[in-house]
């Protein structure tokens, strides 16, 4: 089924629930949900037998400057197509219904957004970094990310031997 | 300092099978709540090898992302290769010609079969059989020269480009690679009646950590692991990309020989089986390998258009996946890469409960877990 | 005198216990990343350095040389530090590959030491990008020459007669 | 006629030599370098969490016990049949062999009871699972 034919079921299903679909050719089309509206679209997507999302395929996070994107590729093996999910989040307290509910696959991808781009998932069963270590301050994948001069006593930069 | 991460539970012991272990493939941390030998919980916790590529590939162009692309999974870093070029070349709306397809799709299944060696190989030699894991080893040193020919590197290949491939096939290379198949084919029989229909393995194997479909699907297990139990997904079958619809091949799925399907020993069986059918797919690319341009015309500085798109491919393990989102410079503006062993981790808890601390050995070795995908 | 390491005096002792020490370097398994699967090869029924007496062990309390393979993370640094410290002397230190040398590939990379001399101090840094079975010998026989020309008295009390 | 057993004295003496000696000489050509992070537990590169000292599960306890039982059982067998050509010849071949029937059948019963009350196999379960 193609992307506009699910968003003619999702405003169905949600009259009053502002979808929006992105993305022309060669680029992957994608509908953008608002975050309070994730939890419920998510379920009507998984439960839906038209649509029968059961396959999380990647659930990941981007820095858009301006907000934070949560995105979820979702594939359905019975019926064999796929959609891509976008949430906008803002980008001083980005937080979002975790799915881990729905897909156990979700878990392990949310903590890793959580790690790399500070995204905070609500009601997630454990949500701390993954990556890297626990007392690591900052979230490197974000555009403004500084990185420190060391860690734990050992330096971040090293002596470029041309210049010494 | 390093300080001790739980308190434990009184009555057990929480041991860790740590960063440095030979059975844990690679740097990866098992917290083992145990009562001596029988686990209450095993938490994976990884991140030991986590090197930012992602945040590498954001600060370099696309030319120069592909070696980045090859060390996501040194064991299979074709699939990364070609996973991120197709990524490249469906934003750009590239055509990639015929021959070039079959020299990718014979890089691939080399490379396919070199990784289930390992996996294989390693999973026997954890389980106490060490003979087989160097008879594996020789064979792998047999492709590892075949890639010297194609793309002059033994492990980490660079060797395809946006467009196609770095280099013409090697003339010589064809025949070459059919006399090792025929040498090779009767090499997997043996194995399979030293090890595979081994009573003591199978003992060690059947029943022993059974993931059913339906949380095989949930946890998004892709590639062996997901077929073993029962799930005949393929993207190269269920969707084909490159040149794979010429070829004839089976989709090996698990059918609970001799355990109930989805076990360790389906997941194995389904390794050893998949390397046939590469062998098979080698056989009909090698001989109908098409002549006519190698690497469609693309310029030097890649400049890709706004917009995004996921590149996937059938890895040795799983699919790994190439989220790709440009912003009309000449470097990716994100990309973000969904690998099989991130979720065949996640999925190492749940079905830990009440296996022995030996059968963990036995689950991580079946579901082919490596550090590097894991932690990029 | 000592024919190999001209104008080192090491007396008959010194080379008996040397030989014995040049020709068993048990090295640790300790793989972090691509240059591992060259260690394996190197270990492997080809290239097979197992005639020189190495053999590969997984525990650091047996080994006396200590292969680092592959990027050392931050997080995997103090391990690295803890392991070296818990092999017994005499004990010698191979980085290998470019990523254990000086961050290689990863130097701009916020997670990985730039090169594992910051943490355990090297005896042979080996060049290459997975470099080949044949350099990872070349470097063990390296250390071989090295052990040469030592004089047990030194290695007997390393911390009394550490020189500056 | 004490000087029979001087030579037990001397092998004991110079069995005790051999090892006091190794040890001696060992402790002056070993290196010595202590530190505290050397002494520390090795656990795959982590530091270890709560004590070793815990009751684990002793669930091999009666399997262990089991195999003791059978192969020394094994070993006794082994003599009888060293030397069962001398005793054919001598011409009670017969009679060993029934003793050596008998012995083995005791043992066979017993093997039976302890096949029969499963002390063959080791439990798989969690000693104690008492979920929190």
């Amino acid at each position: 089924m193609l992307a506009h034919e699910i968003l003619e079921k999702l405003t169905a299903r949600f009259p009053d629930v502002a979808f929006a679909l992105h993305g022309e050719l060669p680029s992957d089309p994608s509908i953008t949900v608002p975050a309070p509206a994730l939890a419920s679209v998510a379920a009507f997507l998984k439960s839906e037998p038209g649509l029968a999302f059961d396959f999380l395929r990647c659930a990941c996070g981007v820095d858009m400057k301006d907000r934070l994107d949560a995105v979820y590729h979702l594939y359905s093996m019975k019926v064999g197509h796929s959609i891509v999910i976008k949430v906008a989040l803002p980008r001083d307290n980005p937080v979002v219904d975790s799915v881990s509910g729905l897909w156990d696959s979700a878990n392990w991808f949310e903590r890793e957004a959580f790690d790399l781009l500070g995204i905070r998932f609500a009601g997630h069963p454990d949500l701390r970094r993954i990556m890297l270590p626990p007392d690591w301050e900052g979230h490197p994948l974000r555009k403004d990310y500084k990185e420190k001069s060391d860690y734990h006593g050992i330096p971040t930069d090293r002596l470029d031997p041309v210049k010494v | 300092m390093l300080e001790p991460k739980a308190k434990p539970k009184d009555g057990f012991l929480l041991v860790n099978m740590g960063p440095q272990h030979p059975a844990t493939h690679g740097v990866i941390n098992f917290l083992i709540e145990t009562d001596g030998e029988v686990m209450r919980r095993a938490t994976p916790d990884v991140g030991y090898l986590h090197r930012g590529i992602e945040k590498m590939m954001e600060i370099t162009s696309y030319p120069g992302n592909m070696p980045y692309s090859d060390r996501v999974d040194y064991l299979a870093s074709m699939f990364a290769n070609h996973g991120y070029a197709m990524a490249v070349e469906k934003l750009l709306g590239i055509e990639v010609p015929k021959r070039a397809e079959y020299c990718r799709v014979i890089a691939d299944e080399l490379n396919r079969i070199a990784s289930h060696l390992v996996a294989t190989g390693t999973m026997a030699m954890d389980l106490g059989a060490f003979t087989p894991f160097t008879h594996w080893l020789r064979e792998r040193e047999s492709i590892n020269d075949f890639m010297e020919f194609i793309c002059g590197s033994r492990l980490t290949y660079n060797y395809m480009r946006v467009g196609g491939v770095y280099a013409d096939f090697p003339a010589g290379l064809g025949d070459k690679i059919l006399r090792w198949m025929d040498h090779f084919e009767p090499i997997v029989q043996e194995f399979n009646r030293l090890i595979t229909n081994n009573e003591i393995f199978v003992k060690r194997l059947a029943n022993v950590a059974v993931i059913p479909a339906d949380l095989a699907i949930s946890y998004a297990l892709t590639g062996p692991n997901l077929r073993a139990s029962g799930v005949p997904f393929d993207l190269r079958r269920s969707q084909p990309y490159g040149a794979y619809p010429d070829f004839e091949f089976d989709v090996a799925v698990g059918r609970g020989i001799r355990g109930t399907v989805g076990d360790c020993y389906d997941r194995f069986v389904v390794r050893v089986e998949e390397m046939q059918q590469s062998c098979r797919i080698l056989r009909q690319a090698v001989t109908r390998l098409p002549e006519g341009e190698w690497r469609a015309k693309v310029g030097r500085t890649i400049k890709v258009p706004a917009g995004e798109t996921y590149g996937k491919v059938e890895s040795a393990r799983g699919e790994i996946g190439f989220y790709l989102v440009a912003d009309g410079s000449d470097k990716p503006y994100r990309m973000k890469i969904r690998t099989g062993s991130f979720t065949a981790a996640a999925v190492i808890e749940a079905i830990s409960p009440g296996l022995m601390i030996a059968d963990l050995v036995a689950v991580i070795g079946s579901l082919d877990v490596v550090a590097p995908e894991i932690d990029r | 005198m000592n024919d190999d390491m001209p104008g080192v005096l090491t007396s008959k002792v010194d080379w008996l216990i040397n030989w014995g020490r040049w020709n068993s370097l048990w090295y640790l398994l300790f793989a972090t990343a691509c240059c591992g699967i060259e260690m394996m090869h190197t270990g492997g029924p080809r290239a097979d350095v197992d005639r020189f007496g190495a053999v590969p062990r997984a525990a650091p309390r047996q080994s006396d040389l200590l292969i680092v393979a592959g990027s050392v993370t931050y997080k995997m640094a103090e391990r690295l530090r803890l392991i070296y410290d818990q092999m017994p002397e005499p004990k010698y230190v191979i980085a290998m590959g470019s990523c254990a040398n000086c961050g290689g590939l990863f130097t701009r990379s916020y997670s990985v030491v730039k090169g594992v001399d910051l943490v355990v101090p090297v005896d042979i840094y080996l060049p290459g990008c997975a470099p080949r079975p044949e350099a990872l010998t070349d470097a063990i026989l390296k250390i071989q020459k090295k052990i040469k020309g030592e004089h047990w008295a030194d290695k007997r009390r390393p911390l009394e007669n550490a020189r500056a | 006629m004490y000087f029979d057993f001087a030579n037990v004295l001397v092998f004991l003496l110079v069995a005790s030599l051999f090892v006091g000696g190794a040890l001696v000489v060992g402790s002056f050509l070993r290196p010595k370098a202590p530190n505290p992070d050397k002494s520390t537990i090795y656990e795959c590169g982590e530091r270890p969490i709560g004590k070793a000292w815990f009751n684990f599960n002793p669930r091999f306890y009666l399997l262990a016990l089991v195999f003791i039982l059978f192969d020394v059982e094994l070993a006794l067998t082994f003599p009888v049949a060293a030397v069962f050509k001398d005793w054919n010849e001598a011409g009670s071949g017969g009679l060993a062999l029934i003793e050596l029937l008998l012995f083995l059948l005791v043992l066979a019963v017993a093997l039976a009871y302890v096949w029969g009350k499963g002390n063959l196999t080791f439990n798989r379960e969690l000693s104690r699972d008492d979920e929190e």
